[in-house]
């Protein structure tokens, strides 16, 4: 499931709801990505989506996690609107048979949704505004999983 | 009627998110030609490295021709979590 | 910080509290390990440890993850007795600035949890009960982080 | 006097968990030595592979002297997560 919010979520309800009553997944890994405060230089982020398509196109890459790495089951949670250092912006679920492929598929997902997911997100911070591009490395990242 | 949107800090450039223009230009390259002569800052910043533009939703390549009453997004390199 | 506990665990509250206050933290990786039914043929698992040894071992190789993944924290909860299927086993977390940090952080703890942490487990079915040793895989997996 | 432990399935083996050597044997190979009067079974899964031992919960290698009073643990390949 894909989830898109403008509100604060509970990462720890959101593990615990995903994790309930799986008898069969021995494995469920997870991401939280925390807005960082970068000691002061970073006030707040805002992160911008074009809901419906942003939404459509992180359940593409879903999809193809579960088929790629046989998951049992994926979420999504991402947020958007202005965010204080501290507070969550993402959250990938994955739930899997073993470890391995819980922990690649959630690295995978987290890997695309850096730079490939339309998401457009801005730091704000006491010199101004900037808009945050992929870096180099988020760029390396995402090409691993290429074939 | 062409819609167009724009995200990111394409929409810091051009000073609004969405507009409309009229009479529908007949292919992609024509649209740019148009929001050229309002917004020659956008039009540059469109050229840029990694913008990418979908029709109707769907994320298309090349100068390819527009449907009436098409939407059109320009979205900037993207990045989320 | 690491936990031995006989007591089921709640490992949404154990996320919620270790994220909690993270302004510098961008990333938290997390492996949730459940017990698994087995279709019906795994009934209950035992998990035996040395209490004070298996705390102190695992708190070794939580600082040998904190230097050589630069983490900003690490916690183990590990569930010890009998556990049925479908309850957590093991919660690692993992904090780091960036997410490559906190995932191998998390994914090199599991790999030693798996195969050399002093802990003895059984499972339990229909059929009797049989002691549980690390898998060819375990072991290949726990090798790749020696160097 | 030597406390010996056994964990996982080297109790199931035994029929028991902790128990006392006196008098105290000079060196591991002799403690192993008088387990295996008393408990043959043991002391050839205490061969096996992957049978790690602790003496005062520092895990060593080869024959060592073992001091007086020591507690000897017996475990074999572990497994947790």
């Amino acid at each position: 499931m894909i989830t898109l919010t403008d509100q604060p979520f509970d990462p720890g309800e959101a593990l615990n709801r995903f994790a309930a009553g799986r008898c069969e997944s021995g494995a469920v890994a997870s991401f939280l990505g925390l807005a960082r405060g970068e000691a002061g230089q970073a006030t707040a982020l805002e992160l911008e989506a074009w809901p419906e398509f942003t939404t459509s196109e992180i359940g593409r890459l879903v999809d193809e996690a579960r088929r790629r790495f046989s998951l049992h089951d994926a979420t999504v949670i991402h947020r958007t609107g202005r965010i204080a250092p501290g507070e969550p912006i993402v959250l990938v679920l994955t739930a899997a048979g073993h470890r391995r492929e819980a922990f690649e598929a959630c690295d995978f997902l987290m890997d695309y949704l850096k730079s490939r997911a339309p998401l457009w997100k801005k730091e704000f911070g006491p010199s101004g505004a900037r808009w945050i591009e992929p870096t180099e490395r988020d760029l390396a990242d995402a090409e691993r999983w290429r074939r | 009627m062409i819609r167009v949107l724009l995200f990111g800090r394409l929409c810091d450039i051009a000073g609004w998110r969405e507009t409309e223009v009229t009479p529908s230009p007949e292919r992609l390259s024509d649209l740019k030609r148009r929001l050229a002569e309002s917004w020659p800052d956008l039009a540059l910043a469109l050229g840029g490295a990694g913008v990418k533009v979908a029709i109707d939703r769907a994320v298309v390549h090349g100068d390819l021709p527009l449907p009436a009453g098409a939407e059109v997004a320009f979205m900037p390199p993207m990045s989320g979590g």
